[in-house]
Parts: C-alpha cells; structure tokens; sequence
C-alpha cells in the first residue's frame, strides 16, 4: 500500500510473487479493464555448457524503487493504463525462480502489451540490477546485452 | 563526497562506499581518474571507462555530468536486471 | 491432455479458467523458459451510455478448436517457443468475467511477447466467435473492428 | 449438401442449419444468390455481401471459392472473439 492507501505499483522484494493473485488485485481496481498483459522473467537452468546452479541478484536499495517508478510513470504518459504492477526481486535465486513480474492493464489490447514490452525494456536497462551466476564453471556476473539497449532505443520519441 | 560501488566495481574496489574528496575533478569521469589511482582495486574497476556507467545524487547520466556539489556520486556495470 | 498425453495447447469451454494454474503448468515443462507473457480478455462493463449487462459468446463447436489449433502451429512456426495455451470461453459472460487466455514461453522475453501478440491478433480475425452484448438499450452483436484487421495485416509476410 | 449459419445470419435465416440443394451454384456466393430466394429472412441475412464470411468443408476463404463436391457450406458475419 502507498501513503494513500492504494496498491503499491513497484515493489522490490526478496519474497516470490504469486502472478494469480497480482493479477487479480489489478483486474478488481476497474470494471473497463478490457485487456491485462503479464510479463514474468524466469532464472533459466541453461542446461548443458553455461549451466547455471545459482543466481545472486544486486540492487541498489531506495534508488531500485525510484527508478522502477519513473519507468512507470513514463509507460502511463504513454498509454491509456488502468492499471500497472511492477515486481523485482533481489537476492538468491535459483533456475525456474521467478525474476520478475509486469502487469499492464487497459481498455485496449494493443497499449497493454506496448505498455508491457516497453516497461520491460526501460527496466532491462535503466533499473539498478546485476545479476551474477554460479555453475560448474564457478561465478560470473552477467553481461549487458545490446540487444537490450537496441530493444529499449525503438521507444525513443523523434 | 560518498562514492558507492556495484556489482563487479564493488568486488574489486573491495568496498561497497566510500567517503572521497574530489579534489579539483569536476565531472564523474574525472573523479574516476582520481579514485583509479587509489589502489590495483580501484584501478582495476576502472579499466575500461566504456562499461562504467553513473549516477550523481541518484541521477543517471554519462560520465560528463558534472559533480559540483554533489552528496553522492555512484559507479557501476551496465544493468542486468529483469 | 492431449491423445499423447500432453496438456493440451487449445481449449474452447463454458467454464471459467485460472491464469496461475494455467502459468505454473506451462512454466513446469521446461526449466529453460526465460520468459512467458500472458494475455487476458476481460468483458468490460462500459460504463455510461453503452453499459452492458450481459454477453453471449456464440462459436462453431469443432471448426474453433482447429482455427485456434492452426494459428498457435503457426505462432509455433514463427517463433522459438518452449510452451503456448490458448483458452476461449464461450457461452453467457458478465462484466468482468474472463473471456480469454493466451500464454507463450520462450528463452527470450521478445519472442513470448511477440508471440503472444500475434496469438491474439489472428484470434481476433480468423477463430469464429461472435459476441452479443446486452445491456439498457437492448441485446446486438458486436461489430467486427477494423482495427482488428489492420493489427492482424502487420503479421502478413512479404 | 449441408448449410450452416451463425450470429446474426442464422437469427436472420431462422435456423442454424439446413440442407440444401446448391442446384447450378459453383461457388459460395452463388449458392448465396440461391439461398436468397428462400425467405424473407434468407434476403436480410444475405442483404449486404461485404459482412458475410464463409467456409468450405471447415476451410475459410472468400465468397469466390468452388463449393463443387462440398458436404459443407457455412455463412457468418465477421468474428468478434477475443
């Protein structure tokens, strides 16, 4: 709950979430809710060579929040939202985890699933989270992508 | 000035904060010129400047932003979350 | 369960379905799943002049089961998917009951939501449903929205 | 030869299936034509082509497809699932 009493829309925790019961809370906030996209990022095993045993997630306490914030106030700039839910968690994780979770809700289909797809692209490369993971192979932090900066830049407004 | 570290810069500046005076640096590049000669630690975090990423007083920026007055200036990797 | 014994892809029924139940069994068949994204369709109430009160959802028992079986082989076709579900209810509905499911699993969070996208998209346009909506002002189908068409064309392959 | 009808069309046309002889009709739209003259109800639910769909033996295609050897025709207004 935020200091007015409504959900919280970014939360970031060491606990799981449970999507079913995310959802459901933002599905009962509005009875014009026509669409509602999830996302949820999974620790994946990747069997064979890169196979990973463990994952340790880093976060910067306080920043995290704010930034996940921003991000969501962008997305409701953006589309016409009924509703947006924002799960991270931080801390260790293991393979079949769930990582994170993005809930957008609207009237239209087509700005919930924008709405998600962006909200997950900005946190892949502006929220404050490494991940590091452990193998046979011994521990390794996680290198950035650029496929995800490339995934981030197609939202930029010309 | 409070300097925080993350993720692999923390592991080898071997310290997740500290208290620096910035001297006469005036952006966060040139501070990171300063702390690089601080220890093998720190020089190593800052080896290569292009994957070092910044924040000022809780603002994302490049490495130009200058730091005139600021509380807290934080060092890290690019982001890996979600 | 399909005849192989697998949880079946596509399901056309009266009844009510359970997103986490639904989630939790996709994300269990592979532990390299990085990624699912969930669609859910809701009966919006529309409040004010066009409110509804009740909708009937008319399909073809049969010929549904296999437009919605061809178009998740085709999402299956075009993406790396580890896991898809499609559930569409027919029969009477109320404001803010579930009217449909679609979920897509992959490595990676592009191809689940792209995928999920174009599930629904060529749902929309090719599964044969038809809505009847009832409210103050009487019971009539719902038109078919151009807008449907034109999402569903950005599919087409050159 | 088996017709079906759905949504509007088959409130229209009264019935949702019926068994008809298609006569000279070689396509959809010319069994349509056929279908037209069997009731006042058949002419409305035909009355404005451009909102009429159909399938062949469980294949969807446009009004110009060969109805020839079919066991199966069905006409319905455009689908609002989802």
């Amino acid at each position: 709950m935020d200091a007015a009493g409504a959900p919280s829309k970014v939360s970031v925790q060491r606990e799981d979430f449970d999507l079913g019961t995310e959802q459901a809370r933002l599905a009962a906030t509005s009875r014009d809710i026509g669409a509602i996209v999830s996302f949820t990022g999974l620790v994946r095993e990747m069997t064979g060579k890169g196979a990973i045993a463990a994952m340790e997630l880093e976060h910067w306490p306080g920043m995290t929040e704010k930034a996940l914030a921003g991000i969501v106030a962008e997305a409701e700039a953006r589309w016409p939202l009924d509703g947006v839910r924002v799960i991270h968690r931080h801390g260790p994780l293991a393979p079949g985890d769930q990582i994170v979770l993005v809930l957008a809700a609207s009237r239209h289909r087509q700005a919930a699933f924008e709405a998600a797809a962006f909200l997950m692209d900005y946190l892949k490369t502006r929220a404050p989270f490494w991940k590091k993971e452990s193998g046979p192979a011994g521990a390794a932090w996680v290198d950035a992508r650029e496929a995800d900066d490339t995934a981030a830049e197609r939202w930029a407004k010309s | 000035m409070q300097v925080l570290y993350f993720a692999w810069m923390r592991e080898r500046v071997g310290a997740a904060a500290e208290e620096i005076d910035p001297g006469s640096a005036a952006t966060a590049r040139e501070l990171a010129e300063v702390l690089k000669t601080r220890s093998e630690g720190h020089a190593a975090a800052f080896e290569d400047m292009r994957a070092v990423r910044c924040a000022v007083d809780q603002e994302m920026g490049d490495l130009d932003m200058p730091i005139a007055g600021a509380r807290e200036v934080a060092f890290f990797p690019p982001v890996t979350g979600g």
